[in-house]
């Protein structure tokens, strides 16, 4: 769950963690209202997702007219496919220097990576891939978090390469100790696996403000964090319901079901566990069929969960034919063949299915299916074969 | 011979009377797994599928010489039951929890970094050794005893594999399901030098997927340990369009090491055979194996 | 620092521990309109120390007029010196069982110790020393504090012996969990060498009450937690100012000074360093002396130091000769003996003092002394029967 | 012979730009301790009293080789420093700093306990070992190179000790204050050992006082260890009222086993002497070293 800018500064605010004076508006007239407030503001885009600079979604104004104006214009932008709800206006900060300052899951150290760099702004990536000294990381302890050291020691690294930082480091070490304390601190509390401030401005008075933010919250966690969940919810999606998301995954995700939609294919396909369904995708693609979607049961679905989603799938007219593919485990073949069978007679589908079956209770699913006219395969490429030969092939 | 469990293994169930935790227990007892022990909080003293109850997993170890925890119990709480078997001092612990937030991983493996614990999962479907024991979901009639080791991050592609393996003939030692978390327990890494460790494992299946390095660190450990026996690759996800959440919230592509071709050219270059699918898997087995 | 009943209650309430519902009256007229609010309440003496209940320090009743009644004769008390400055009132518990739970520093452990016993109530320290099997213990990780798995380890242990709650031990051992991590996170919170809840109740109804609760801040760590410090002031100064504590102590305490008053006692003692000044009161008792108090100048003390402490002993008219014990390692002979000079010039000291001064700076420290007429000794026990000689023996 | 440090030591001072710091640096350097480093945050690239200093103790140490942390920081800085010390790798740190938060200590000594530190302190004299080097408090003139080994809680009456024991010919292989605060780095117990295990040491002095327990402990130590050199104790504090706070946070009277006759008791009883008075611990010694 990736947090707005905006959201993600509350966050930063309600911590201590100093970010310039803004506000929220949602119509070209709140933009206007903060102009009149803040004077000289910039107006941002909010979406969840990068490049919205380069897109035209900000832009720096120095009346309320020229807000209104483009507020307008902002508010009526899609970014890479998300509707703009909504603008922040933000009164600009005297930056001496930009720095980096962010916290991610690190999988392989099975800890939360620290890292700092004096080298901030838009090129992080690149200086990391390039430059990889100019960035210092430190990887806290996940109980007692990043110590005053460590963060000292973390500060001297970075700032060893910013001549222009030499006589300040001392300063700058003493304060982003807390900073990068408090920074931790708000991530475990969120459960973030990515939070970031980038730039983080040193200004020219001295200060360290968070002049950009990035919050991305586990999703596993989110049932620690409602609150956050219906704040985001509400942000994207405007009065018309629109979330810039793929309208199918939108229709999935608000169905409780972890489906990924490749438009255009012409083959829905159903599995039990991402690795086979992954792997499902590749063998209809190996014999030359289009897959129209990833959509993973999980473990122990029950029959009802089959049949939502099967009528999920078949919501997208160009599905013409439907493989589901069962390895059960914890998943049981009965189960999934009632699913099937209710689906087909409730729904009245009428494209073909192709099942596979095999696996814990396979013996009573493929009664199931056999009494029903639906005949399982055992074998994953047979069946691929099979529904990409009755639909037909790619294109 | 085997790795991680066998005929011996003693297992104790956290959460063994939910309605998963009840089911899978009579699938390991049926698969002939000795299940010796339970632990529900508050209900210890009595019985469900003729096995003793305990409030905790220390006096449970303490009563039943429990060596193995199979962990399933919800989310919210699998990070402590596994912490909970680990401070009890067993040896192995498996959990097949799915749903666990990162950070409480991050931590309970933290904490069994300083315990004898070998953590396999979380959310993972637990491991076999066909003919002696299983702990977790892998289906009681797939696996044979034979001569393959096999270690994959994918659950029901574990299945398959052990599917394939059994009905051409060549068996499996044991058979490992690691899990698709993005913090896990054991990796591939961790896994392989039990291989090594087991004459009677002639090879080794590892099947992996889109998303960070592990496939990468297995290639390296692969190479700088001169393992001697073949190892046959298989990475699903490559049609998967980057950037897309693919339900294992490890299946991300993030950067270059994520990737299936970086992944299927680190394994390659370190000697492995990589197939294209799992009928081309258990052929390449097939194919090193001795006659 | 140790905060009253209510300061601690007040404590617990914020962090989420239940309390019984309460009012503080500082007057019997709150006390009256605390009962019409709240009903049947406890009328209970708030002061730091044990024991109130013995010296008639609570009462319960039943009716605002007795409420005013109560309170007019128990805020008439001192309780173990201590005047009664306010009255907490409270209303009851159905209690079906008193628990204990507590935390405190184990110093051999170097952590704190999370207590739980189901013998709560008054006896706890007898059960502990009479029945330890019936209290247990855990030391918490102090980085990663109580585990839920930790602490129910904690209460099935301390419930075991407890066979009237063997049927609810699973729900109990459920509700501590939160209760004994939020309390662990309280005393971190506020640096607490002790945090007890006892007794904690288990109603009739089945929640977990704390009926009455102790906390005492380590000294070291008020300037952490300075609201809490002047909260205790106010408390404890009543209008008339009167702490109940020893008025030299209370004096002494403003001063900033590590001083325990010996009352009846002749001679006053000053020394650098805790043991050096327990070191000088058994000296000065060894030859047939009786010391006044102990005061530590501590490490490091300045002249100014010197001089305010030779004032403040000397504001007790008992005191008939100065014995100032000196070995210098940290503190600095020469500031000492400066401080020494400037008092007795200043305050017009006329009683003898007698100085013991060696170690660093010594050679320029007795200079100084014996320039101005105070010829300093050596060996302490020399100087401690110079004193007793002096000033005369015990009696 | 010497315990914990001796002409070798090459030390680092965390705070040496404080007041404190720079005098008691001068001292040390007076007495011919090698103080090859200081650790100032920023001040990193300068110089005091011959001195270089450093941002940091990694960087220190890398640089110059010591071996040895002395902490003199204020309190609310202390416990972090001698983490960074402890994570630097040195193996002693010695911090003099008094009044830091219980807590803090306690954090602390959990962190340390994972690296090669021995901490002495914090809130205690220091260390020194006559005619070798000091370092923390203990005037230059009082020691003198011997044959009594000292160990001591408080730390003027460490000088009155190590005074008394100069003055009377016998000297001291190295003597310790080991501090007064509730949690302490090094104990009664963890320093005689050190001192069994050097030949030089023919007696040892153990100066308690009121308070915790370390003292019984010791008294254990020496009887569960078969110690085999003359122990003399002192305990101060005896005339302290019971409850009253006598300024060092641990000299509390809590339970039998603070009291001072409950450790007078238990050290007599294991073999030690117990002397009233600093001059009769003098007395003591006399009596049992060799002539």
């Amino acid at each position: 769950m990736k947090l707005l800018e905006y959201q993600a500064k509350r966050q930063f605010d309600r911590v201590g963690i100093e970010v310039p004076s803004g506000r929220l508006a949602r119509t070209p007239e709140q933009a206007a209202a903060a102009a009149r407030e803040l004077g000289r503001v910039a107006i941002k885009a909010q979406v969840p997702i990068g490049g919205r600079g380069k897109a035209g979604g900000i832009a720096v104004v120095d009346t309320p007219e020229e807000a209104h104006r483009e507020a307008v214009r902002i508010l009526a932008m899609e970014i890479r496919g998300y509707p703009v709800r909504s603008v922040w206006c933000e009164t600009g900060l005297e930056i001496a220097h930009e720095l980096y300052l962010g916290i991610t899951l690190d999988r392989d150290r099975r800890r939360l990576a620290l890292i700092l760099s004096a080298a901030g702004g838009m090129e992080i990536e690149e200086v990391a891939a390039t430059s990889p000294e100019r960035i210092a990381k430190l990887w806290p302890d996940p109980f007692a978090g990043p110590r005053p050291f460590e963060v000292r020691e973390l500060a001297f690294a970075a700032l060893a390469h910013a001549p222009a930082l030499t006589e300040a480091r001392g300063r700058l070490a003493s304060a982003l100790v807390p900073l990068a304390q408090t920074l931790y601190r708000l991530a475990v509390e969120l459960d973030a696996v990515t939070c970031e401030i980038n730039p983080l401005a040193l200004t020219a008075d001295g200060r360290l403000v968070a002049a950009d933010g990035k919050l991305e919250v586990d999703e596993n966690a989110e049932y620690r964090h409602p609150e956050l969940a219906t704040e985001l919810a509400l942000d994207l999606e405007g009065e018309d319901g629109r979330t810039g998301e793929d309208p199918y995954e939108a229709e999935a995700k608000r169905r409780g079901l972890t489906y990924v939609h490749l438009p255009g294919g012409s083959i829905g396909c159903i599995g039990n566990g991402a690795g086979l369904v992954m792997n499902t995708l590749d063998l209809i693609q190996q014999v030359g069929g289009r897959p129209n979607n990833f959509l993973d049961i999980g473990g122990g679905a029950n029959a009802e969960k089959v049949r939502t989603s099967l009528a999920m799938i078949l919501t997208d007219p160009d599905v013409r034919g439907v493989f589901i593919n069962i390895f059960g485990g914890i998943t049981r073949g009965d189960e999934v063949a009632r699913g099937i069978v209710q689906a087909r007679d409730e729904l009245g589908i009428t494209v073909p299915l192709v099942v596979r079956m095999t696996g814990t209770n396979e013996v009573e699913g493929r009664r199931i299916l056999a009494e029903a006219g639906i005949v399982p395969g055992t074998s994953a490429p047979e069946a691929a074969r099979k529904i990409v030969e009755l639909v037909g092939g790619a294109g | 011979m085997a790795i991680l469990i066998d005929v011996s293994t003693r297992v104790l169930v956290q959460g063994i009377t939910g309605r998963e935790g009840g089911f899978h227990t009579q699938q390991m007892q049926a698969y002939g797994t000795q299940v010796v022990a339970g632990v529900v909080p508050g209900r210890g003293g009595g019985e469900t599928l003729g096995v003793p109850i305990f409030d905790t997993v220390a006096e449970a170890v303490a009563r039943t010489g429990a060596d193995t925890a199979f962990t399933i119990v919800p989310p919210a709480f699998a990070a402590d039951a596994v912490m909970e078997a680990a401070a009890a001092g067993l040896p192995l612990g498996i959990c097949v929890t799915e749903g666990i937030p990162v950070l409480d991983m991050v931590r309970a493996t933290a904490f069994i970094a300083g315990t004898p614990m070998r953590l396999i999962g979380p959310n993972c479907p637990g491991v076999m050794t066909p003919g002696q024991a299983k702990i977790g979901f892998i289906p009681n009639h797939v696996g044979r005893p034979g001569r393959v080791g096999v270690v994959a991050r994918s659950g029901t592609l574990t299945y398959e594999v052990i599917q394939g393996l059994s009905e051409s003939g060549y068996g499996e030692t044991t058979a490992v399901g690691i899990g698709g978390d993005p913090v896990l327990g054991s990796t591939f890494v961790d896994i392989l030098p039990l291989f090594a460790d087991d004459p009677a494992t002639e090879a080794v299946v590892l099947v992996g997927e889109i998303g960070g390095s592990d496939e990468e660190r297995a290639a390296e450990w692969i190479r700088s340990s001169g393992f001697d026996r073949p190892v046959i690759a298989f990475i699903s996800g490559r049609t998967a369009p980057p950037g897309k959440r693919m339900g294992h919230a490890g299946a991300i592509i993030s950067g270059s090491t994520g990737s299936a071709q970086g992944k299927i050219d680190a394994l390659t270059a370190a000697g492995a055979a990589v197939a294209d699918t799992i009928e081309e898997v258990v052929r390449l087995v097939g194919e090193r194996l001795a006659p």
